[in-house]
């Protein structure tokens, strides 16, 4: 008896000074957690609006998401912003999108995607010229993912061309503008269906919400 | 009026009968010396019945069946007993065997045949007759043949079928005994039908023998041999084994580990056949049989009645062998036969044939395994030899024994088949060794 | 001392190439240096700091329920990992995903308490927990720069060669397997070199 | 007497042995792959004349280096598997495939499938469809690029032209052949005619105007890997294998059975007896690499099952897992995953299939 | 209790093929290269990891929602499963000792092992996050068939691996490949073919 007793003690003991420890962690950790996440929140909404808005999370009922983004400049509004998600190749691809009130994209931002490496994870890739060798050397270079900067400017309430025959960062200017005129992205090589799910995302539901949010007058 | 009858498995190798199908059986002179082993059949050794200095005539007794499961020996030239001793056996071994030197006068013991016709003796009385013949089984095995004619009465025996098969390539010597000892063949297997009670009796022949499927359907008219049924079988190696035999003619198959007995049949060869008519009829032991000699090597090939103890040598040397050319001398067939170390090895009651070669043709390099199925596809007994063949090269018995290694009767087709030239007999042979003596331990246990 | 202690945690015991432990996070992390050198980190700290405790309370621990006792130790550091990893380093956290809390389970951890930590005093047990984090975060980083580089053409999420166009099997599972066999045979072909050298 | 002395070979029986040996058997697989080889040559032009002869060099001097310089045995080059693994490595490849990539898959198959275990007999999966595989996971945008055959493109024809010949568009539903469709399968005629479109899903078999795709497919006028276009050719080698005992009946047979008939019962239209519900099948079994997975690969003696009724299930197995892919799966083909995924299974099949020995029914009555 | 018929069923695929336990999540790999020498060893191993994975996955999932979630103490899930995962396999190891002698003969001596066997930790953290298909908390009996799903997924390559290897034993591997790294070798080639599975979808 006396044993079990020891046995119980010492383990209560343990579990006991386990469980403090644990707990001043977490209460010295917590705060900084859910900073992070709301920063996480912020910078991915802040990728899809340009820059210097103010943006106000909304709640919206049917059709609209539960949860949007408004952002708004001194001189009005500027834009919305949803959560879409669409099916890809070995998933669900999340997006958030920036859209102007008049369709236009004003950013993209993947969020999160289970695409194949080398393939559709490339829905993410930044097209990077800076080599390790540069770095050691003291260059450096900033770059935005080419895949999602190329929807910026194109119109959301037009059927989104895709063009397999060549990819966006590889594009001279020229070629870049064409693609804007006729509302085209080029296709991440051998992930069609990547690339379409990410289309998709857009394209379904964005116009419908975006003519609501019109017709309910909803404007500032 | 004839069926055809196959098994599943097996192989066909090039017959290469036709050097020696046409020739007649000669009669080959007694040799100058004989040298006859005690153990020429699967059993206890013959017990040694002369001794040294004795002068013994042909056909007397020199060996004495040693148990219930053994043959007598009998003398196969007149002579003096020179000497008894370890000689060179074709099998391999040294064993204890009587030289026997000619005096060149053939003097022959009186033989006793029955004192009545075999249609009236009792089977005993016959079995008896056969057993002092010294007769076994004249295809290869080499069983005495009154022990395969006693069944225990609890294994009635229902069919009796005579094996002219001759499935090895080279050999003629069933055939030509087929062609010339027609009727005492067929005698002798009403004989065996009537020891063992059968109620059928087959004789079966490959059909790549037109001519001996003939001779015997002829003599099928005759009344006493209404009761023969012939069975044309598909020529394939190893159509002769008793189990592709018996499974080819009957459907039946002999148990894993049992005895044709067991599936209630007797297969007999037709020279085993031709040698009961012979005991029963004239008391004529077994000391000479008919051996084809051929092989490339050999420039004059043919079928000879040999005195059983002739070595090797002395035949193969008035066949005019090339010494020059010969790379390899097998007794038996190429498929199952033993090639010889030393020629000095007499010729035995189960030699159906001298083969000289020319060439290796075993395989000039190995490759590992493939896996591509060919052994499976040949071997008659449904084993997977490569499989077995690779355990046993990793010492792994106890898996060669799960895969049913003792069941494989070491016909080679699996060997034959492979394109890697794995000699998978030595491994399977290999492999029936370790597991015999696993199996002992694990009796003794 | 020092030196063959390193020697041994490094290479003669190597936790992941020679003892073949703590696999599952060896092959799962190892696809970027950043992600393989921050695993290597988080367990050698729980390593190290599950050392101490344990060397220092094994006196009060009974028998019976010493396997327990140690599990709630590591885990206890595990959870102080994952919350510090949440809050200071998010993007590493999502990296390595589930791996972080699986650390609990890693048998280097819980087989250097049991087969060390629980028999020496605290300061053997420090260097212990050192040397064998050490060599698991080594070996983590050699298979996590093979895999980088071959597999993504990148070390640090850096560039490295330009034109060489990466085989991105090396970040997928069946390139992690292949990485490890790569190692692990070359590590036996210079032993048995070496030996069959010397014999 | 001298000639007495000369010592004798003993061997184990058998004496005699068949005239077939593993270099022969490989020998004759290359040979039987010539009609595929002409027909690629002819349809891809130099680049698959490129492909194969690096692909073929680079097998054999990954394989002679390993021998040589790793193992310090003697050569193994003899045996022609190298040279085999070599050509059907470079049949399943994409005509544009650059090169080097090739090469790189040649190493794989020959260093990690092939020799880490030992060489000839001891792999367990086929090196070359380990091959392309590690190539599909390495590279997989080049390795999935499928354009039509120059000697078409000579011709004249266009990804469109081909697939307005070929498809039929007959869905409202279907925003145009060029344009954004929810059905990857209209966008072009190579997509169509090899990857994408081998799954049933969009070709959901209305939509192929059969008259034109199955003699396409026959003879090899579409687009593919550089071995697998034309069936025809695949065939004439399989039916010389077959004939030389090489290949048996049982598992090309059986994989393709397996899959006509699982995309006869799934054919998509509604109903089966239809002759489009019979082309469909018909379609699925000529498109794709299946003839030569099915004809060459499965049937590799290495890594398939020894025992008749292994082999059995192999086929079967092979068959259910293409069907699979094709329809559920995310990659364009099934083929190659699918035998090689059986390939992982044969030594369990191998274990659980052994033969009935000769006497044991008896017994256990 | 409303049950997603499709979701269980991509549950399944996915963590018995596409996400392979072993294969691709690199979970549980060291009883698999530990307990792969022998088929029937295999067997067994594999049986008890679906027998406690199955049980862990249940009693993990009901302390997380109805414990841990409501109570706000989330962030000890790590001690709480590892714990819980100890002592149930202590309890079946009993409870099969005593109640069914015939099983505890056949798994009782892979039972131990499976405490720090991380495919089950792994399975007790998975249905503590998120549903990859529905981006919801996995419910009960998803969490279920996804314990017992891993579970045969682990089994079916611990079954083909150990297949293989005894093949292996009869062939001639080279020197510096013997052992582990010729394990390691076919578990990538296995890896290989696995991702024939991926993006694999009924329900598209």
């Amino acid at each position: 008896m006396l044993d079990i007793l020891k046995l119980s003690i010492a383990l209560t003991i343990v579990a006991i000074g386990s469980g403090l420890v644990v707990a001043f962690t977490y209460y010295n950790t917590g705060e900084e957690i859910q900073a992070q996440e709301r920063r996480n929140q912020m910078e991915a909404l802040e990728a899809v609006f340009p820059d210097g808005v103010e943006i106000k999370t909304r709640s919206g009922n049917n059709p609209l998401p539960s949860t949007y983004w408004v952002a708004q400049t001194d001189s009005g509004l500027a834009g919305y912003a949803f959560k879409q998600k669409s099916k890809g190749y070995a998933g669900d691809i999340q997006v958030i999108v920036g859209v102007a009130p008049s369709g236009e994209i004003l950013g993209l931002n993947i969020l999160s995607h289970k695409e194949t490496p080398g393939l559709g994870d490339r829905v993410s890739e930044k097209p990077s010229k800076k080599y390790i060798w540069n770095v050691l050397a003291g260059t450096s270079e900033k770059t935005s993912p080419w895949f999602t900067e190329q929807f910026k400017d194109l119109s959301v309430f037009e059927e989104i061309k895709i063009d397999k025959s060549t990819e966006y960062h590889t594009c001279s200017d020229e070629k870049k503008g064409k693609l804007e005129k006729t509302n085209t992205i080029t296709a991440i090589t051998g992930a069609t269906i990547s690339t379409r799910a990410v289309k998709n995302c857009i394209r379904k539901n964005v116009p419908e919400y975006l003519n609501y949010l019109k017709s309910s007058g909803e404007s500032s | 009026m004839f069926g055809k009858y196959s098994f599943r498995g097996g192989v066909h190798p090039s017959h290469n009968k036709d050097q020696t199908a046409s020739r007649n059986i000669e009669t080959f002179p007694a040799p100058e010396r004989a040298i006859i082993p005690l153990s020429q059949h699967i059993g206890t050794p013959a017990k040694i019945a002369v001794k040294r200095g004795d002068t013994v005539k042909t056909g007397q007794v020199i060996g004495e069946a040693g148990g219930f499961v053994s043959a007598p020996v009998h003398a196969s030239i007149s002579g003096k007993v020179v000497s008894v001793g370890p000689f060179p056996h074709p099998l391999g071994r040294r064993v204890t065997s009587v030289e026997i030197e000619n005096d060149g006068t053939n003097e022959t013991v009186e033989f006793n045949p029955s004192d009545k016709p075999w249609r009236e003796a009792a089977p005993q009385e016959i079995v008896q007759k056969i057993s002092a013949a010294g007769i076994v089984g004249m295809g290869g095995a080499s069983f005495p043949t009154h022990v395969k004619l006693s069944p225990p009465s609890n294994k009635p025996i229902d069919t009796v079928i005579i094996n002219g098969a001759e499935c090895e390539p080279y050999l003629t010597a069933d055939h030509r005994f087929m062609l010339e000892k027609t009727e005492q063949i067929l005698l002798g297997a009403l004989i065996i039908k009537k020891v063992v009670g059968a109620a059928k009796l087959f004789i079966g022949i490959e059909e790549n023998k037109p001519d001996a499927i003939e001779k015997i359907t002829e003599q099928l008219n005759k009344e006493i041999f209404k009761e023969i049924i012939p069975a044309k079988l598909q020529t394939k190696y190893p159509q002769g084994g008793e189990k592709q035999l018996i499974a080819a003619i009957t459907r039946r198959q002999v148990p894993s580990g049992g005895l044709p007995m067991d599936c209630g049949c007797i297969v007999q060869n037709v020279g085993t056949a031709c040698a009961i008519w012979e005991a029963v009829s004239e008391g004529k032991p077994l000391y000479q049989r008919v051996v084809t000699v051929t092989g490339p090597a050999i420039r004059k090939p043919g079928n000879f009645l040999v005195r059983i103890g002739t070595p090797i040598k002395t035949l193969v040397e008035k066949c005019e062998i090339d010494y020059d050319a010969a790379q390899k001398v097998i007794m038996g067939g190429p498929m199952m036969g033993l090639a010889q170390s030393d020629l000095d090895a007499p010729i035995i009651k189960s030699s159906s044939g001298i083969l000289a070669h020319s060439t290796l043709t075993a395989g000039t390099r190995d490759y590992d395994c493939i896996s591509c199925g060919n052994c499976v596809k040949a071997c008659p007994i449904n084993l997977v030899p490569s499989f077995i063949s690779k355990f046993v090269q990793k010492g792994l018995y106890e898996d060669a024994m799960a895969w049913n290694v003792l069941d494989c009767i070491e016909c080679g087709s699996c060997a034959y088949a492979c394109p890697a030239k794995i000699n998978l007999v030595h491994y399977m042979k290999l492999g029936k060794f370790h597991a015999m003596a696993i199996r002992k331990s694990q009796e003794q246990k | 001392m020092i030196k063959e202690e390193l020697k041994r945690g490094i290479i003669a015991e190597n936790p992941i190439l020679v003892l073949a432990l703590g696999l599952c996070p060896a092959l799962a992390v190892s696809t970027s240096l950043q992600n393989g050198l921050g695993m290597g980190c988080a367990a050698t700290f729980v390593l190290i700091c599950s050392n101490i405790i344990i060397s220092l309370i094994k006196k009060w621990i009974p028998e019976k329920v010493r396997i327990p006792c140690y599990i709630v130790i590591i885990a206890t550091f595990v959870t102080i990992v994952e919350l510090t990893l949440k809050a200071y380093f998010p993007e590493l956290n999502n990296q390595l995903g589930i791996f972080v809390p699986l650390i609990v389970v890693n048998c280097v951890i819980l087989g250097r308490a049991e087969a060390f930590a629980s028999k020496n005093n605290l300061g053997r047990s420090i260097i212990d927990g050192f040397v064998m984090g050490l060599g698991f975060t080594l070996a983590l980083c050699i298979l996590a720069i093979i895999r980088e580089v071959l597999g993504s053409n990148k070390l640090w999420g850096l560039k490295v060669f330009p034109g060489f166009r990466p085989m991105t099997i090396f970040i997928l599972a069946p390139g992690g397997f292949f990485t490890i066999a790569f190692v692990m045979a070359m590590i036996n072909y210079f032993r048995q070199k070496k030996e069959g050298g010397q014999s | 007497m001298s000639s007495e002395q000369k010592l004798l070979h003993i061997s184990t029986s058998p004496h005699v042995k068949h005239i077939e040996t593993v270099p022969s058997i490989m020998l004759c697989v290359c040979l039987a792959l010539i009609p595929a080889f002409a027909a690629s040559v002819y349809l891809f032009r130099l680049k698959a004349l490129v492909l194969t002869a690096v692909c073929v060099i680079s097998c054999l001097a990954t394989e002679w280096s390993i021998v040589r310089f790793l193992l310090k045995k003697p050569s193994t080059l003899g045996d022609f598997s190298a040279l085999l693994t070599g050509i059907l490595l470079a049949f399943n490849l994409p005509p544009d495939l650059p090169p080097w990539m090739a090469a790189v898959g040649s190493v794989f198959a020959i260093g990690v499938a092939k020799w880490a275990f030992g060489g000839l007999g001891h792999n367990f999966v086929n090196p070359a469809l380990a091959g392309r595989a590690f190539l599909t996971a390495s590279y997989a945008a080049p390795m999935t690029v499928f354009n039509v055959p120059d000697f078409w493109k000579a011709r004249g024809w266009t990804i469109s032209g081909l697939s307005e010949k070929i498809i039929r568009p007959v869905s409202d539903t279907l925003d145009g052949i060029s344009g954004a469709t929810p059905l990857p399968t209209f966008s072009g005629i190579t997509e169509a005619l090899h990857a994408e479109s081998a799954r049933l899903v969009d070709l959901q078999f209305h939509i192929i105007d059969f008259q034109e795709a199955l003699p396409r497919l026959f003879f090899g006028n579409v687009g593919g890997c550089i071995g697998e276009t034309s069936a025809a050719a695949l065939i004439l080698g399989a039916i010389f294998l077959w004939y030389k005992h090489i290949i048996g009946i049982r598992v090309p047979v059986l994989y393709i059975g397996t899959v006509f008939l699982l995309t006869w019962l799934f054919n998509g239209t509604g109903s089966f007896f239809t002759s489009e519900a019979l082309l469909v099948p018909v379609y699925q079994i000529l498109a794709g690499g299946l003839m030569l997975g099915a004809l060459f690969m499965a049937t590799d003696m290495v890594t398939s099952p020894v025992t008749p009724k292994g082999k059995m299930i192999f086929g079967v197995g092979c068959g259910i897992l293409t069907f699979t892919i094709r329809k559920f799966g995310g990659y364009p083909e099934g083929v190659s995953y699918s035998i090689l995924l059986m390939n992982l299974t044969v030594p369990l099949i191998d274990r659980y299939t052994r033969p009935k020995i000769y006497g044991k029914v008896k017994k256990n009555a | 209790m409303n049950i997603d018929f499709i979701s269980l069923v991509q549950i399944s695929i996915a963590a018995v093929f596409i996400n392979n336990f072993v294969l691709s999540r690199f979970l549980g790999l060291c009883p698999f290269f530990g307990v792969s020498k022998k088929l029937s060893s295999a067997v067994g191993m594999g049986m008890a990891v679906i027998f406690v994975m199955t049980v862990a996955s249940m009693i993990t999932w009901i302390i997380f929602h109805y414990l841990l979630v409501p109570y706000e103490v989330d962030y000890l899930r790590t001690i709480v499963f590892i714990l819980v995962i100890a002592s149930l396999v202590q309890l079946v190891e009993m409870t099969l000792q005593k109640f069914s002698p015939v099983l505890y003969d056949a798994l009782g001596i892979y039972l131990p092992l499976i405490t720090t066997n991380c495919a089950i930790m792994g399975v007790a953290v998975l249905n503590a996050g998120k549903n990859d298909f529905t981006q919801e908390p996995y419910s009960f009996i998803e969490s279920l068939v996804n314990g017992i799903m891993s579970g045969i997924g682990f089994t079916l390559a611990l079954v083909l691996m150990a297949g293989i290897r005894e093949k292996l034993e009869l062939a001639n591997i080279p020197r510096p490949l013997q052992g582990l790294p010729i394990a390691f070798v076919t578990a990538g080639l296995m890896a290989i073919a696995f991702l024939g599975f991926s993006g694999l979808n009924f329900f598209k």
